[in-house]
């Protein structure tokens, strides 16, 4: 096995990875910007390098910097986790240069499944059924033309794209030319390239995706479906395993859609093949990823196969040592994103300090985090502050597991969707699966807290503020507070005021 | 001791004792039962008649964050003048402030123009996402205080609403 | 299914229990002592009752007063976790007469296998393996010739007993006479009962046991073995499942052996039947433990089968919905028990105010614990910070991912077997799975620290001195601090020093 | 800033700068090259040529607890005057304590009888469980400061040993 890794990236899914090496005896370097001398990644990698400014441009996607650190470590591989670099097929290629593994596929099966037009013809070659749209990347003036041709509603989206980025919706024919110009701008600026292509949308469709497995030597497995049909901003937010909308027969078939896109490009490593679902359970490639996923936990939970130590081992060139008969189902696992963000504002990202943070635990819990109390959330990176993942013998208890859970959690210090997932969790027709990607447009009461009794946080306010002034008195040694001498002066006047 | 509370544009004076156990605190002259212990630096446990709560609180210069079941609750500590001057306002008058340090991208109203309650006014980017900020009122648009490409800080004030 | 259930003890097992009820709908209630009104089982519970002085005699003991408040807040039901009235046949009773549900076997259960002379003879006769023995309890002159005839070494036990208190190994007859002494003191304090009697000892076993559940329709189950050699103090402190130790057909033979007794006593509910093991693969009965147990976590592990959720809703009447050949087996899973206790000094408890406490978390890691910063760990209950479980594919997988977990661990404010634990998974016999209850014995140097590069703990303590000293000035509002005068007077002379 | 510390009868004299980021510590004299970061209450980061080690602190009255990687290491900070005597210390004489509220259950030597390391010389009970506490050094009891029965706090001297 490797002696050393360096993990190229940050936050919860660089803690997975160091936990992943130690369970594998294997050495951990971390790497980390300015911002993030602070973070958990750091205090648990057994070595840790400083590559730079806070700006990922600047640390997380310089190239050189990162293989310049792992060159002076000694590190034998190189894990990119998510984002940043992971479907960079120009550092996947730097790294093999350089005698350096690149956890996860060839920088071809990145190139082929990177660029969304060629990963189409690929899907259509394997007999992937497809949704209808342009050929690949279109001007302005042709946008319009194939838009009415194949008929709104329409979904515009990055060629370069992922992760919801440079997508946008479109209904009727006015709208199409300020969302093609925002989706264009948001592409250029994610991605360094703003071509788009089209799409016909489908209406509320869910979003099914099914994880796969490669070793280097031509097995190529699928560890059944993720249901990630909740999403905001067109990103998911809350994922599950098995999906309550495919039966057994559904769900061999879509495995074996996913497993002969990726013997078409001679997948190497976890990938996740995606689709979209219509009510009639008619189901089309959407695009592959060619790296984890944030939600690869839930398919963990229901398999019991750790999806990043199998990276690892086959990027060691270990052979997979289980068949596709081997791998079992069992029970039911649900992920929600824990974000610093704000629900009543459109889901907008929410930085700050997390004064206090505590995060729930016990049997079927998991929290898969790099925060603790006085992390802070910059708006430099993604605003997620933990995935808690349940898991339990059926949805029904897994979700009532998840309210449980979430109700433990403490966030203090910048706002959060805590309660907006515990509202989800509440909801009548997601208890009985009846979601899709349109769910929470459909149910805008998610997003406001209900009104409670203000009681118990009218006393704790006031019990914030006593503390405060306890503490303030014991600071400066003085008998009387100013906070006590203000309070008494609207003790005085309170009778009018009532 | 007193304690004066905002929280929706409702005012609340708090009586409390210095004791942690068995107090009798006062709401608005009202008593009710209650008694707290810290247990973490900023975590309570409340019982009030059998009713057991843990509750998060953070205190924000003149803010109160409180936090429990999943939900903040922002309650913003007022001084004598401003109880005042509180209960004289709600004069309608909304602005429209960046959430967040941001680049405004697109401004979609004209000073005068009609706006609908939860319509877009004007769109941000920040974090590489652009977000569309509605309006919190049925009005028209007053001030605007920015342009397009200005790169402003959290809390800047965008454009001010006046209601119907 | 019950509306609401009344939780009759403290600690990480009240939060255990409040946690299943969550998951199945039913509201909580907490009693607590004066020493437990900060601990978490009262802040998760919807509803908290004081029940007096922290001493457990005079609260978590005290029937009436616990009697009184589930009719008060109108609980339906009683959970006793393990310890104070887990096992008392008094109690139990007492809920039968005041109609609330006991959750747990009938009284008659907890008698007979609670006498420690009776429950021997109920094994004897469904020709359950016996080790030779006194037939019941002993005087001291009794026990004296006895000792002689059974041949040393020999084990005297507290009849009332449980949990290795009021127990003694006695190697020659020169020490017999003090520690029947100390035998018969310790159980006349903890169990207000000094009867004790006598076993031969087997040198060196293993402890393994069976977890049974019972319906109350008649069907009883067993859900594997847990092996529970690695003690300290005759007290469990490392507990895995499966053993390493038993094969598939010893396992169907011991469980099948759990299950007669259980049948014997006409079981219901969840218990543990002991059993120790000698070098050849021989099995005697040990004892029956009628409750849940400490270390169920790692049977859940393993099963997927929740032990908590199913102990309530066999009470409320369920009936089991799996049989034997449905339970499965799949992976590894190890607990470690995490105490505030010094290693170095015969694992002595050491209580004290947990100042900081950060727990691992991630995949595959389960802390169960009712411990956060700030809590306090008293005299007056056990010295437990929490039970570390981790699950894996293999036990080698287990067991490296304890190491990780462990290393990640800390506490500050009292001592904690965190290194000891460590030592033991890095222990090759241990790895070996060459382990039994004279494991700790023959390995005195796992209970010291391995010397280590001072360096970084010199530099860590300077900075804490240099904190202090920061956070002094900042509350004093002087310009130099007395830590600063002191530490130029220092400065001057260390010249001279070194 | 320099600060001293004792541990296991060695003296260590550390110097350490006002700032948080590559700061060069000395160790007896000895530089080492060094950066930290506090990154929570109590928890700190430490990074020494590229090693990272995440280490939990705790001043404790004049004794530091650090935590890392399992263990304690209990440092006593010492001022001047203490750093002189403990030059000339290391006498052999030790003092057994009681290490938590307890009853001494038995004497099980009396003045003058020689004892081995590791030997047991007295046994107490605290929660309910009886502990022998054992001779740390080969030597001989020169005081029992306790009788059977008593009942004694966390650190009371119950035994003092002197080596051969």
């Amino acid at each position: 096995m490797f002696n050393k890794i360096l993990i190229a990236n940050r936050g919860e899914i660089a803690v997975r990875i160091i936990r992943a090496c130690n369970e594998l005896g294997i050495e951990t370097v971390a790497v980390y910007s300015d911002a993030d001398r602070p973070s958990l990644h750091v205090a648990l990698a057994n070595e840790a390098y400083h590559i730079g400014p806070s700006a990922p441009g600047e640390s997380y996607l310089a190239k050189e910097k990162i293989i310049e650190v792992a060159k002076r470590s000694k590190a034998e591989a190189i894990h990119p986790g998510f984002g940043f670099l992971a479907e960079n097929e120009g550092f996947a290629d730097m790294c093999e240069k350089e005698g350096i593994v690149f956890i996860g596929p060839s920088p071809e099966s990145i190139r082929l499944m990177g660029d969304k037009v060629t990963a189409r013809k690929i899907a259509q070659d394997a007999k992937v059924p497809l949704v209808k749209g342009s050929e690949g990347a279109v001007s302005d003036v042709e946008a319009n033309v194939i838009a009415k041709k194949i008929g709104y509603p329409v979904m515009i989206k990055a060629s370069a794209g992922g992760g919801g980025k440079g997508m946008r919706l479109v209904r009727n024919e006015e709208d199409f030319e300020g969302s093609l110009r925002m989706a264009r701008s948001e592409a250029r600026s994610s991605f360094g390239d703003d071509s788009v292509y089209l799409e016909k949308y489908i209406e509320n469709p869910r979003h099914i995706e099914i994880q796969i497995i490669g070793d280097s030597h031509g097995k190529i497995l699928h560890l059944f479906e993720r249901e990630c049909s909740v999403q905001r901003r067109h990103q998911k937010v809350i994922e599950e395993a098995p999906s309550s909308a495919i039966n057994s027969k559904l769900r061999r078939k879509m495995g074996e859609v996913a497993v002969r896109i990726a013997k078409a490009v001679s997948y190497r490593g976890a990938g996740t093949v995606e689709f979209i679902m219509d009510q009639e359970g008619n189901f089309y490639f959407l695009e592959m990823n060619t790296r984890i996923q944030v939600e690869h936990p839930v398919t963990e939970m229901i398999t019991g196969i750790d999806i990043v130590r199998w990276m690892i081992r086959i990027a060691y060139g270990e052979k997979l040592t289980f068949k596709q008969s081997d791998i079992k189902m069992n029970g039911h696992a649900v992920e929600c994103r824990v974000y610093a963000e704000d629900p009543e504002m459109n889901f907008i990202p929410s930085p700050g300090k997390l004064v206090y943070v505590r995060a729930p635990s016990g049997p079927g819990i998991r929290d898969d985090s790099s925060i603790l109390s006085g992390s802070e959330i910059t708006h430099f990176y993604d605003p997620m502050i933990s995935k808690l993942i349940v898991w339990s013998e059926t949805r029904e208890s897994a979700i009532k597991k998840m309210i449980s859970a979430l109700r433990e959690y403490i966030v203090l210090g910048v706002k959060t969707n805590i309660g907006f997932l515990l509202r989800v969790m509440n909801n009548e027709e997601f208890q009985k699966g009846d979601i899709d990607t349109g769910f929470i447009d459909r149910h805008p009461d998610l997003l406001t807290p209900p009104s409670i009794d203000i009681k118990p946080a009218l006393v704790a306010a006031a019990l914030a503020m006593r503390n405060a002034s306890n503490e303030a008195e014991i600071a400066k040694e003085k008998p009387v507070s100013n906070w006590k001498l203000l309070s008494r002066k609207l003790a005085v006047s309170r009778n009018n005021l009532l | 001791m007193t304690y004066t509370f905002r929280f929706e544009d409702q005012i609340y004076i708090i009586n409390l004792g210095e004791e942690d156990i068995q107090t009798n605190v006062e709401i608005n002259g009202k008593k009710i039962p209650v008694e707290f212990k810290r247990i973490d630096e900023n975590l309570y446990s409340i019982i009030s008649e059998g009713k057991s709560l843990s509750v998060g609180i953070f205190k924000n210069a003149k803010r109160v964050d409180v936090f429990f079941e999943g939900n903040l609750y922002e309650l913003e500590s007022i001084s004598e003048r401003q109880k005042i001057a509180g209960k004289a306002s709600d004069s309608g008058i909304q602005e429209i402030k960046s959430p967040m340090p941001s680049r405004v991208v697109k401004i979609l109203k004209n000073v005068g123009d009609g706006v609908k309650l939860g319509e877009g006014v004007i769109v941000v980017e920040a974090m590489k996402m652009e977000s569309e900020l509605k309006s919190t009122l049925d009005g028209k648009v007053t001030e605007i205080k920015v342009e397009e490409g200005d790169a402003v800080e959290s809390g800047t004030v965008l454009l001010s609403l006046s209601s119907n």
